[in-house]
Formats: C-alpha cells, structure tokens, sequence
C-alpha cells in the first residue's frame, strides 16, 4: 500500500481529504453526486473545537453550528464529529461521541430554573433570583447555626460540617477552581467528586 | 434524467440505455470492515443516525446486543452479534456491521422499476433517488443480502447510501470516520483490497488460517468488504450469505421474462392484426339472418 | 342487408355490467402493471398520477377485479363446462380461423375458445391475486420470506403476461367476429349471429319454452 | 495514567484486567488495536465476562469477581520463580534491595499494627531499617532476609497455581498461559501495559489491587519506558481535572492535603508534608510543599495571606476525621446530620450504593439543590415514579432547586484527560433558555452570601469576605482569567537565583520551580503551572507533530506536570542513561543533559552518576514493592475476599475481607450472606451509554433501550430464564426487575471446588430521560469503600435471581 497509515488517518481529515480523495479520483463523481445526492449540510456551518464532554479519553471534537456568528443569526448545533487533528481519536469517536448532538438537544434538558417547596408533588417554574437569594439564605442560615469555629482541644478548626457539595466530573477546571474557592471559604467540607463512581 | 451528469454514472435503474463511458478512469471506492478489529461498539450506527438525521422509535430490550432488532428506513446499519463456540471449545463473539455491501452488479438496482430510482455512481457506490423510488419493493426482492427496508410512512426505500453527500465532496463516510478502532477503513477499492491482504497476513499469523477476503465475486464484487477471520463460513456472521447472488428467479423475471413478455404480447397482437388483414372479419351474412329467423320461428310454430 | 326484426338477449345489463368493470380493471391492471413491469412503459404511470400512485393502486384495483371476476364466475361457470364436442371444434378450429366456420361443427352458446378464454382467466386472475399479495409490499412486505416473494413476482408476472395473451385474443375474437360486441354493449344479438356462429344455442333456444322471454322484438 | 493514550501502541503485550476499554475508552482503544498492528502485539484480557474487549483479545482468561490480586500475586510468584523478571531494572529503579525494619510481620491475614477496635493499622513498623544518617539501609545483593525482595517472595509464596485456581476459578493452564505472556516483556526492549479502570478500583482492595500490577510492571521493568506503565481509564471527561484541583473533601489543589485537626498550626502542617530524602541526593516535588501552598494561599487570599497571619492558615477548614467523602455524607444525611447539599452535575440517586439509603438520606434535608443540564433523578428522587422510585412527596419535606447549567459546548474552558493533558475547549452556541454556566451560579451563590456577611454579620465571615475575587467580570468570570490564577504569576519582582534572570512583578509563570514560599507568587493550583504563561493559552495548543510517531505530540495542549508526557521517564532508560529500548527512546543522557521527545522527569543535567532515583514522588526516589507508609491496609498486597463472597477465604479464614475496608457499622446489617444470595454479581457500563447521561439522547436510547443483565446460559437453564424474559435480582439491599440477556459470555467458574455463577448487572438505567424507566444497577450494591479511596464495592457482591413477569408500572 503507497500510504502509510498514518497518512491514511489524517487524509480523511477534513481539509485534507477534500484534495486528497479528490487527488484520488472521488472529485469527478462529487460533481454528478451534487446534482443526485443530499446536499452537503456543512458548507457554510460554523466549526468549533471542543473536547467530549463523557469520558477522559477526551476526544477531540469539531461542533458545527447553523450562522456564521454574525449578530442577527443565532447559533444552533446542528452536527458535532470528531477532530482528525486530535492526536488520540483522530477524528473517531464511540457510540456516545457520534450522538452528543442528542444530548445538547435533549428533550429533558434544563430550561428554566425550578423549585419544588417541601411537601409539594410538582415542581414550579422561578426566577434564577428567587432560586439565587432562597439558596443562599438557607446556606447562611444554617451555617450561622452549625458553623464551627473551634473544636474541643480549642483549636481553630473553622468548618462547616451540615451542608455538602459534590462536585460534577464535567465541568471545567476553571469551575472546579472557582467552586472549590467558593467552597472552602464557607468552611465546607462534607465535599466530594465523582472521582469514584 | 434529470439535470445530472448521466457520465457519471455506471448503473440507472430501468433503464434500458447503456450509460455513457467516455469518463473511464474514476477510481473505485471501498469501505473495508475489518471484523477482527471491530468492537461493536455502534459508533457506526450512532454516527450514521447523527449524519443522516435517521432516528428509530426506541425499542426493547431484545436478548443481544443487536438494537434496534433489524434493518429498517431509518436504520442503515446495524451490528449484528453471533456467540460462537469454535472447535477448540473457546468462545468467539463474532460481531459484524450489516449494511448495504454496495455491489457491483447490484440485485436491487435490476430488479427496480422506476427509471433512476436506483443508480450506481462510476466510483461504484449504489444509491437510492427517493424522490423516484415508487415503493414497489423489488429492490428487497432483488438483494442477494436482504439489505434495503421500504417505509411504512412514505413508500419509498432506503439504504446505506455510503454517505454519497460526504463522498462527493471528497469527505469519508461518517461511519468509517467514527469507528474508534479502524475497523471501517474507506479509500480506493485497489487500496482496500491490497490492506485487507495484509491484515489478513497478520490474522493468519496470530491463528486464523481461514482468514479472508469477503469480496464476493457472484455480484460482481461489492464496494463494501468484509476481512473475516472465518472467511471460509461466512455465515456464522450472523448470517451473513456464504454464496451470495442474485437469485436466479429474480434474473429470470428481470431478465429473459421481460424480453419474452414483449415479445409475447407483441406477438398475440401483430397475429390479430395480420389475421384480420389477411382474412378479415367474420360477419354475419343476410342469409345467415334469413336462417337465423327461420329458425326461431320454425320452433315457434312447431309446438 | 335487411335489419332483421326479432333479436337474442344474449347477455343480461347485470352480466354486461359486470363484464364491463372486469374489463375496466383489466386494462387498467394491465396498463399499471406493465408500467411496472418493462422501463419501456414506464410511461404509462404517468396514467395513473405517477410511479407512487401507480404503485399504490395497482393492489386495489386487483381487488376489484377479483371480486369482480369472482361475479363473472358464478354467472358463467355453467355454460363454459367443457363439453365432448368442445374438442371436436377445436379440431376444426382452423376452418374457424378461416372464416369457414360453416365446417366446422354447431357451437352452443359458447365455443372452445370462448370457454378456453373463460378458464383461463379464471386460473390466472386468483393465481394474479395470490401472488399479487405477496409482493404487496405495504401490508405484506413481511409477511413471508424474500425468497417466496420473488418466486411470487416471477409467477405474477408469468400469469400477467399470459392474461394479457388471453385477453389479446379476447378482444381480437370481438372485432374480429363483427356484431360481437354488441352483444356485450347492448346486450342482444341477430338471429343470423346466433345461427352463424351458435347455432346450437339457438335452436335450443328456439325449442325451449323456457327461453322465450330472451327472443323479443328489437328495441 | 503515566502514558499517553497513543503511548499504548508501543506495547508488546497489552493486559486488560480490571477494566474493559474497548467497551469503556472506544477510541483510547484504537491504540491497542494499533499496537496489535503496528507492533505484532498480543492483547490478553482477563475478566469474570467475555467483553467486548475480549472480543478482540489474542488471549481470554476468566476469573471470579474480586480476586485480581490472587491472580497477580500469583503472577509475582511465577515471576519470581522463574526468574523472569528485568533484573538491572529492579535493582536500580525498585526498593527490592532496602532492608525492612524487624517489627514487620505478616500472619494469619493481618500486617503488624492492627488494631482490632479501632479496624486499622499502626504503620509504624511498614518501613525501612535506617542508618545513622536517616537513610534507609540496603542490600544489594539481595541476600538479606529482609530485603523487600526475600520478604516478597516470602508473601507470594502461598499464591501456587493451585491456589491461585482454587481461589479466582481462573483455569490453570489459562492463568500460566497468562503468566507466560507478562514474563515475555521482562525483556528489556519489551514493554508491557495494564489498562485498568472501575474493574479495579471499585472493591474493598481496590487501590491494592492496582498496586499489584504496579508491583508486577516494576519486576518487569515496565514502569516509564515507552508502551508501559499502569494506565488508569479514567471515566469522566474532568475527573482528572477535579482531582488535581482537589475537588475532594481532604484534597487542596495539586495534592495537597487540607489540615487536619492535629495540624494545630502551619508548622505543624507542614512538618507532615516535608518530605525528607531516604536515600543520599535523593530528590522530591514534595520537598518544595511550602512554596506550592503559600503560593496557594496568596491567590486565594491575596494580600490579606501575609507571613503574620501564617499566610491565613487558620481560613482553611480543618478536618475532625480522614474523610467527608460520600458514603460518609449520606450516613450523615440519614443520621439527620445535615441541613443541606448542593450536587453540580452529579447524580447521586442514581451513582452511589444502596439507592434506598440515597433516598432516605435526601428526604431528610432541608434542602437539595442540584445543578444539570439534564433532569436528573436525585433532582426528582421525592416524586413517585412507580416502583423504579416509589416516593410519598407529601411526607418529604426536603426544598428542592433545580437549577438549568449550559454544557460542554455551550461554554469556554479546560479539561483534564486521563493522560493528565489540559485541553482547552471552545463555545459553539448559547445555552436553551434560562440555563447558566456553573461559574455563574457558584458566583450568584457567592455573592448573595457574601453580601449577607457583610450586612448581616455571622459566623467566621473572615476567608468569604478576603476571597479574591478580582475578576473583570465578577458576576461570570473568565474561564481564561480563572485558567491564570491557576498557573499563577510573581507578585514581585522575581530574579532567579542561578540565571539571574528576573521575572516582572504580574508576569504569568512558565513552570512551578519558579513558586517561592514569602509570598511573592500566587498559583492557584501549582501542578497547573505553564499551563497559560505569556506566551499565550499552552493548553489550546494544536500542533500535533509527534517525534518519531511515538505518541507524544508534545506540542499538542499541555500536559502536568511541566508537559511531562511520561510519568517516571527517567525510568525508560538503564542506569548510564541509555534507553532500555533503542528503537523507542523516551529520553537518554547525552553526555552533557537529558534529551529526547518527552521533558525528562526531573533535572535536565543531574547527572546519571548522581544515583537520583526516578520515583522522584517518593521520598527514596525508587518503585515500591513494599508500599512503606502509604497504603493503609499493608505494604505487601494479600487477597482478602469482598465483604459479600460466596467462598470463604482459603488463606487465613479468619480474616475473610479486607480487615480495614471502609464500612460504617450502621451498614453492616445491610450484607447479605450466601446462604440467601448465592450468586455473585459485578455491575458494569455499556459502550452505547455514559452513566446516567447518555440514556437522555435519543440515539443511544435508541442503541441500548432497556434495562436488562447479563446470566450465564448454565444458571438461566438451572432458572427456568428464557432469553429476554423477565428476571428479578435480589440483594439484601433492594431488587431490579428487568429482562435477561442469557449468553454464553458467562460461565460457572470453579471455585474452591464449587461451581460459581455471576450475573453481569449494566447499570445506565432510571426514571428520567428518553430510555426505558429501569430500577438501576445501584438498587443493589452495598455501601462498602476500599480502605484507601473509599470506592464503593461495585463490583463484586451477592444476589439472587428468579424467573418473573412483567413489573406493573403507573
């Protein structure tokens, strides 16, 4: 085989393969396909980078979005496949990859903020405030009550044992960061990842 | 025909014009499925859904891995799980992606009716034109590999179209580009076929003397092929046909039958019209009337 | 050539009707079916609105053949028994061709060809039907295996074109054989007709009491 | 992982054990089928299923749930035995040769130091014999009996094949078989690895269980050379991230341990975490704590951390036990200890142990707020959903938020492969709706509490109102802002002490040797730094040159730390500095300094003569066959069977499971015995889903639709259970009824004599989402953590199993 498959994998990448494979002799049948075949839908799609939001393999992604960012048109994913420049998937990507465009249109995707008071049977629609103050009202309020500053021995221990947080295993570092800061100096530390499971 | 460039196509369903060929040397494409590779993991399936916008109603669970359960208009490929116990009493489990093989003499495309509703690209790929598709069915007659599902919603039938959108503008199919392990590569039938023959070295050095191509010639060849480690029993993939061909029950009625059938009707009709020239029509002449009244009004009388 | 007076009703308007909805369907099962049969006439869907409504009412009009066929059937399986001198006139069938039927033997109300059309069209229109469903591919396209529904397309196909002969034949014989037609238009025929090519039928009709409400004056 | 994922394809033999990474890692796996083809290696996978891995295996053997360290201490055995293992290797890079103190013992089951009351172990005499000088004492020509080699083999002597059968069901002839494979690469220009992941980690033994392979790769000289290593899968996208950054309750950023309370001040702190060199020259990262922490404090403190308040020590909390980790926080819960909980992206209901005691727990909080792109179940777990979760909402009284978060693609931002690469990610499109970013929300959360502090007044406001929070945009800050802080920047003027260099007061830092401890620099996570100096963003780098085709591409993002592909890399070359394995150097001494494709792990011109060890992590700079201090449940890994077994343990009765495994007593009545449940079970994920996502995408609803597990066709014909018909499993903690898959993947295995049946339990289902509604895998597992991580025992319990119909849904 003249190619080696290093080369193989990368001329099926994106820039590349169009000249490659039309080097090879597939450009000539592109030309009578246009006019049989579905239109190709990325011609003038929006491409990002992104890295795969499911497991640390982390193969790298191309998103593309309908617009090309200009201000009046709204960006909506239409089609997200793998990068081929990416030095580990190389443009692959497994049967969760090849549909994160399912997950990003989700039906069940969160929309709008909600809240379920105690005792009730359904969830109701609220403002992102009344979310913001209640939740931090509650921190505050059951902090200034379990809040301990010294323990037994008398030492300074200055934590807060009575309200916990878990940490998501997808967000970014720069979140991960911020939370912990935001974490820590509330004296958290009933604290914990999904480093485990 | 529509606007298209009839050059560059090899094959048209119902056609009875033999396609152009002055543009003789486009390269031959290929999808090569490395069995021996392949995880069944569906990326294939997952990518071929993502692309071609394909979404079947969520079914159950059926007792394998093999989900949805068949092939159908908006499943157009689908990983088909065997659990094989091989004579050394260890377990195979042979995993296959089923999908349209894209033959080079391909069932479907003869067996069609409807002028263009099928046609196969000069680079070999064989792809289906809904928009001329009448939903007759033939075409799942005419497949040696039980291959392309009619809708139940718009008549029309479907398949694996090899990404024919991507390819033509020179991009793989999304299947291939997904595959985590390379078990689907794509390039030129002359490229593929030469690495299957390596990969193939390569199985039989780790054991698998059987180890082959599947590239069957009884339809000519097809542009999706198969490296099987069991290329001497095709079918314990799942069933996949150990000596495919289009039946000759389909060559029959698409072949000689159609000729004849002309012929036939032609026939009983020039015979009339050459009867009726030659000796002309049978009339009933005045005598003929004279008797006929004779007689009825013989008896008439007689009683 | 004097018009004569007295006329046969040879077919009833339920026989005629009936008839006529056979033959509509007929060709209409012939037009679509060959449209789907050889690209040469592939044409002809355009008839019918196009491949995918040629597609989808071929079945149904199938069906109403059938069932009307099935009409013609019970109305005519009687008279189209075959009999012992139906071979004798086949044997003499080329003085027929010729148009010296005078030598050939006295036909009843139906000759062999007539009865060899009849049964004909009464084995291949079912054997049309059940093959036809097979390859329904809307409602049946499941319903049995691949390799039974192209044994059944080569087989519908076969019966098509053998009806198709048939009713070449059939159409043919009624122009050919002048004042046929009427028979099946307007329902009666001459005296001369019936003597010229039934003259069997007629002298039964004439002797039997029975048939005398079928001679009447021309309208 | 200590390589890279395209690292593996320079492999001789690829072991997969404790993992399945063509089901779990699809496209990490590539590289193993590469190695098949590129470099005629074998792949070998040992698994109580016939996996999807093993479908593409050279070589299956099977084996019981939970006994990979028998099958691995057998292995160190065989190695030993046969004298296969990388001799100048182990001599040089191992502790083989360190002489062990004479209080170590091992007996009946228990290492010196147990305490029966307390259920843990004095360490004290897990360690070395020192000489005067503090250094450990060593034998070199191994001829000691306490050298950590003669104590081994000691300890391994009782794992013979036999054993090694009796106890795993691992046919002999497969497990020699196996055992030949991994002697093979003892080789020195050959190179095994071991891809591993939850198989491992989710037992009793779990973090033992790794550290056996480890110790098998150390005989084998396969640790840092090229195709080696022990690489660990990681399972989520930024796990990696949230462990470097700490995101744990004992865990400050970069490793550093948060205060206990016994750390009564900085210097007490920080006495524990000084490494000191057991050998001569030796060196250590972690002798440098001191910088790394005051250089934290100061970017999360800023000028408020000064040398008088000992850099605002006292503003971190300090911790009353080891850990508030999960199992510990839902007792808490159910012991109505807590008031509260926040879950950012994660889905508690559905992925921790004993989904009723989850449930429970919730239900008496006051609160619950949960942060998802996607409608989770914990979000939902007060709402009845039928028999998958029958709940009385009016009784519980718990106020839950549901707070919509954008995704993956919908924000700016790093994150941290398996292979530790920081990789920078772009926004392609707004979020639906309402939905924010998290940065946003903990920075709404931020700022109400602390405006409340500075009204209101309250308990210990001191570190929420001295926060730096000096972003351009407070209320959403900067993922690139954030991403510097992290790196970190001089706070002065800094002049090198050797090169005389000066770094400017404000000026981004290129790499953490820079990081000072009198607080002229502030790094908010200090293995992070060089990740974004001034030369721009490291981690969106794109070149994806890679040397030789080696699988380094060291230019492609940034890897920690200081772009290190190859963890131990000094290691991948002998002694002298030359590679073990010419045709695939990672790096060799030139005479003059290190070079070669990877930054070399430590000192680019400390000379090989110098004897520095590659460990550079621990404190004698060598790979450790006897763990000294850092395992809590021994030095020398023993086979203990999990808390539910079906067998007894044939080695030391006495001692049937780990003696220091995590189990809260209140759980203990929630084991059950083999008596009741005499099948063992293993959970595991499917390739078509990711955890409890992926079952809200309609194409992998669509590909994997339906709860079901997984039963061998001997028990399903012993059972009456017919190929996906409805089965019920039991465990003593809870049911899932869902429909068999019977295969042949699974047999009986031969244990102890006695034939034992697994059923494989997929766990990706619940009542949220586009598949269909399922009990969940977690219905049935107990809540028992591996001595050292706490990772629940997912992997290895008991049930039972029936023939049933249909459950009856609302």
């Amino acid at each position: 085989m003249a190619l080696t498959r290093r080369e193989f994998i990368k001329f099926t990448g994106l820039g590349l393969a169009a000249s490659s494979l039309g080097m090879l002799g597939f450009g000539a049948a592109g030309e009578a396909q246009a006019a049989a075949v579905r239109p190709f839908k990325l011609t003038h799609a929006t491409e990002t980078r992104n890295t795969c939001t499911y497991c640390s393999v982390a193969c790298g992604l191309l998103i593309y979005s309908m617009g090309d960012r200009a201000k009046n048109a709204h960006s909506n994913i239409i089609h997200i496949e793998g990068d081929p420049d990416h030095p580990v998937n190389r443009g692959t990507l497994c049967p969760k990859g090849a549909a994160l465009l399912d997950v990003v249109h989700a039906p069940t995707r969160l929309k709008v903020p909600r809240y379920r008071a105690a005792g009730a049977t359904e969830f109701k629609e609220v403002s992102w405030d009344f979310a913001l103050d209640r939740i931090a009202r509650l921190m505050k309020d059951d902090r200034d009550e379990n809040f301990v500053e010294k323990n037994a021995a008398g030492t300074t221990v200055n934590r807060w044992t009575s309200v916990g947080m878990l940490a998501a295993s997808a967000s970014s570092s720069e979140t991960s960061y911020l939370t912990w800061k935001v974490v820590r100096s509330l004296g958290m530390v009933v604290f914990d990842n999904q480093a485990r499971v | 025909m529509s606007d298209l460039q009839s050059q560059d196509f090899i094959r048209i369903s119902a056609s009875t014009m033999t396609p152009p060929s002055a543009r003789s040397h486009e390269d031959q494409v290929a999808k090569l499925i490395d069995v021996s590779r392949c995880i069944g993991c569906k990326a294939c399936q997952a990518a071929c859904m993502e692309w071609n916008d394909l979404r079947q109603d969520i079914g159950h669970f059926e007792g394998s891995y093999q989900n949805p359960d068949d092939l159908s208009p908006s499943v157009w490929t689908l990983m088909k799980f065997a659990e094989y116990e091989n004579e050394q009493g260890n377990l195979e489990w042979l995993i296959r992606k089923d999908g349209c093989m894209h033959c080079a003499d391909p069932g479907c495309l003869k067996a069609c009716p409807a002028p263009g509703a099928i046609v196969q690209y000069a680079n070999g790929i064989v792809d289906f034109v809904s928009d001329k598709c009448i939903g007759c069915g033939y075409c799942v007659k005419g497949c040696p590999f039980d291959i392309p599902r009619i809708s139940k919603v718009d008549h029309k039938s479907y398949k694996c179209t090899l990404c024919s959108d991507r390819v033509s503008v020179g991009l793989e199919p999304a299947c291939v580009k997904a595959c985590p392990t390379g078990a689907i590569m794509f390039g030129s039938k002359a490229d593929m076929t030469e690495w299957a023959g390596e990969r193939i070295e390569d199985l039989k050095s780790r054991g698998f003397s059987n180890a082959g191509l599947y590239d069957p010639q009884a339809v000519g060849g097809t542009h999706v092929m198969y490296v099987l480690h069991h290329a001497d029993r095709p079918s314990l993939y799942s069933g996949l046909p150990d000596h495919p061909q289009i039946s000759p029950v389909v060559s029959a009625w698409k072949g000689i039958l159609k000729p004849l059938a002309m012929i036939g009707i032609a026939a009983a009709a020039l015979a009339g019209i050459f009867h009726g020239v030659t000796e002309g029509p049978n009339e009933v002449t005045e005598k003929d009337e004279e008797e006929g009244e004779r007689a009825l009004n013989e008896t008439e009388k007689t009683p | 050539m004097s018009r004569p007076n007295t006329v046969i009703v040879r077919y009833t308007a339920v026989n005629r009707v009936n008839h006529w909805i056979t033959a509509i369907c007929f060709v209409l099962m012939v037009l679509s079916g060959l449209s789907m049969f050889h690209p040469m006439l592939f044409f002809l869907s355009a008839l019918f609105g196009g491949g995918q409504w040629t597609r989808a009412v071929h079945p149904w009009i199938g069906i109403v053949l059938l069932i009307s066929y099935l009409g013609l059937i019970i109305q005519f399986w009687r008279e189209n028994l075959v009999e012992r001198e139906d071979i004798e006139w086949l044997k003499q069938a080329q003085f027929v061709i010729t148009n010296e039927e005078e030598n050939a033997p006295e036909v009843g109300r139906n000759n062999a060809g007539q009865k060899i059309v009849f049964w004909s069209m009464t084995f291949l229109i079912p054997v049309l039907f059940l093959s036809g469903l097979v390859i329904w591919e809307v409602y049946f396209g499941e319903a049995t295996s691949i390799p039974v529904q192209r044994a059944a397309a080569l087989i519908h196909s076969l019966a098509a074109v053998a009806a198709i002969i048939v009713w070449v034949v059939h159409v043919y014989a009624a122009i050919w054989v002048r004042d046929s037609m009427r028979a099946m238009t307007q329902g009666y025929v001459t005296p001369g007709w019936a003597w010229r090519h039934h003259r069997k039928w007629l002298k039964e009709l004439a002797s039997d009491p029975q048939s005398k409400h079928l001679i009447r004056k021309r309208p | 992982m200590t390589n890279t994922w395209q690292d593996i394809k320079n492999a001789n033999i690829v072991v997969v054990m404790g993992g399945n990474a063509a089901e779990a890692h699809p496209c990490g796996f590539k590289w193993v089928i590469e190695a098949k083809i590129e470099n005629g290696a074998k792949l070998v996978v040992v698994d109580p299923r016939f996996t999807r891995t093993a479908s593409v295996a050279d070589y299956y053997a099977p084996i019981r749930p939970g006994t990979d360290i028998a099958f691995l201490n057998g292995v160190i055995r065989y190695l030993l035995e046969k004298d296969a293992i990388q001799h100048e290797y182990v001599r040089a890079y191992t502790n083989a040769g360190l002489i062990v103190k004479d209080g170590f013992s091992f007996q009946d089951g228990l290492f010196s130091g147990f305490n029966e009351e307390k259920q843990s172990y004095d360490k004290s005499s897990w360690d070395y014999e020192l000489d005067d000088q503090g250094f450990a004492k060593s034998d070199d020509t191994w001829q000691d009996p306490r050298c950590v080699i003669n104590l081994l083999k000691q300890h391994v002597s009782r794992y013979t094949p036999e054993m090694v059968s009796r106890i795993c069901g691992t046919p002999q002839d497969k497990f020699l078989h196996v055992c030949e494979l991994m002697a093979s690469t003892a080789a020195p220009d050959k190179a095994m690895t071991s891809l591993f992941a939850l198989g491992w980690t989710q037992h009793s033994v779990g973090s033992q269980n790794i550290r056996t392979m480890a110790m098998v790769q150390l005989l084998l000289g396969n640790i840092g050379v090229a195709g080696g290593g022990m690489n660990a899968l990681r399972g989520h996208s930024n796990i990696q991230g949230l462990t470097d950054v700490g995101l744990l309750s004992n865990l400050m950023p970069g490793y550093m341990t948060l205060p206990q309370d016994k750390d009564t001040s900085l210097d007490v702190y920080m006495s524990t975490k000084l490494y000191k060199p057991l050998r001569p020259g030796q060196t250590s990262y972690w002798q440098n704590y001191r910088k790394f922490f005051v250089s934290f404090q100061k970017a999360m403190f800023g000028d408020a951390a000064k040398q008088e308040n000992d850099w605002a020590y006292d503003w971190l909390p300090k911790l009353d036990i080891p850990l508030y980790d999960i199992i510990k926080a839902f007792d808490m819960m159910n012991n109505g200890q807590m008031t509260g909980y926040i879950c950012q992206g994660f889905n508690p209901l559905q992925a921790f142990p004993d989904r009723g005691r989850s449930r429970r727990g919730l239900s008496k909080l006051k609160f619950l707020v949960t942060m998802d792109p996607l409608d989770t179940e914990t979000s939902r777990f007060w709402q009845d959903f039928g028999p998958q979760n029958p709940a009385k909402s009016a009784e519980i009284q718990t106020e839950v938020f549901q707070l919509p978060c954008t995704c993956f693609a919908e924000e700016n931002g790093s994150l941290v492969n398996s292979a530790r690469w920081l990789q920078w990610h772009w926004k392609a499109a707004d979020g639906p709706g309402e939905a924010k970013s998290d940065i946003w929300i903990m920075s709404g959360i931020f700022h109400r509490l602390r405006d409340m502090y500075r009204k209101e007044g309250g308990a210990f406001p001191d570190p929420l109102l001295n926060v730096t929070w000096n972003y351009t945009n407070p209320i959403d800050p900067d993922p690139e802002e954030l991403a510097k802080e992290m790196n970190g920047r001089a706070l002065t003027d800094l002049t090198d002490a050797t090169t005389s260099a000066v770094t400017k007061a404000g000026t981004l830092l290129d790499g953490f040797a820079q990081l000072r401890d009198d607080g002229t620099t502030a790094s908010g996570c200090w293995i992070f730094t060089g990740c974004f100096t001034e030369k721009g963003n490291q981690m969106a780098r794109r070149d994806a040159t890679d040397p030789r085709e080696q699988g380094i591409a060291p230019n492609w993002a940034w890897a920690w730390p200081a772009n290190r592909r190859i963890l131990y890399n000094r290691a991948s070359a002998d002694p002298d500095g030359k590679p073990w394995n010419p045709s695939k150097p990672v790096i060799s001494w030139n005479g003059a300094r290190w070079v070669g494709v990877d930054v070399p792990d430590y000192g680019p011109t400390v000379k090989p003569s110098d004897g520095v060890g590659p460990f550079i992590m621990n404190a004698e700079g060598l790979g450790r066959l006897f763990a000294r201090d850092q395992m809590v449940d021994g030095p020398f890994p023993e086979h203990y069977e999990p808390l539910e077994s079906p067998v007894e343990n044939v080695l030391h009765p006495k001692v049937r499971s780990n003696p220091v495994a995590r189990v809260l007593a209140s759980d203990r009545p929630t084991f059950g015995d083999v008596k009741s449940f005499p099948y063992v079970a293993t959970t595991y994920r499917l390739t078509e889903h990711f955890h409890f996502w992926t079952k809200h995408a309609l194409i992998n609803a669509i590909l994997q639709p339906e709860e079901f597990v997984e039963i061998g066709e001997a028990l399903a014909k012993e059972k009456g259970i017919e190929q996906g018909g409805w089965v019920k499993v039991k465990s003593k903690r809870g049911e899932v009824v869902c429909k068999a898959y019977v295969t042949k993947r699974i047999k009986p295995l031969t244990v102890d004599g006695k034939p034992t049946h697994v059923i494989g339990v997929p766990l990706h289902w619940g009542f949220t989402g586009q598949a269909r509604k399922g009990y969940g895998a977690n219905s049935l597992t107990p809540p028992v953590g591996d001595a050292n991580t706490q990772t629940p025992e997912f992997k290895a319990f008991l049930v039972d199993v029936e023939k049933t119909s249909a459950p009856v849904t609302a």
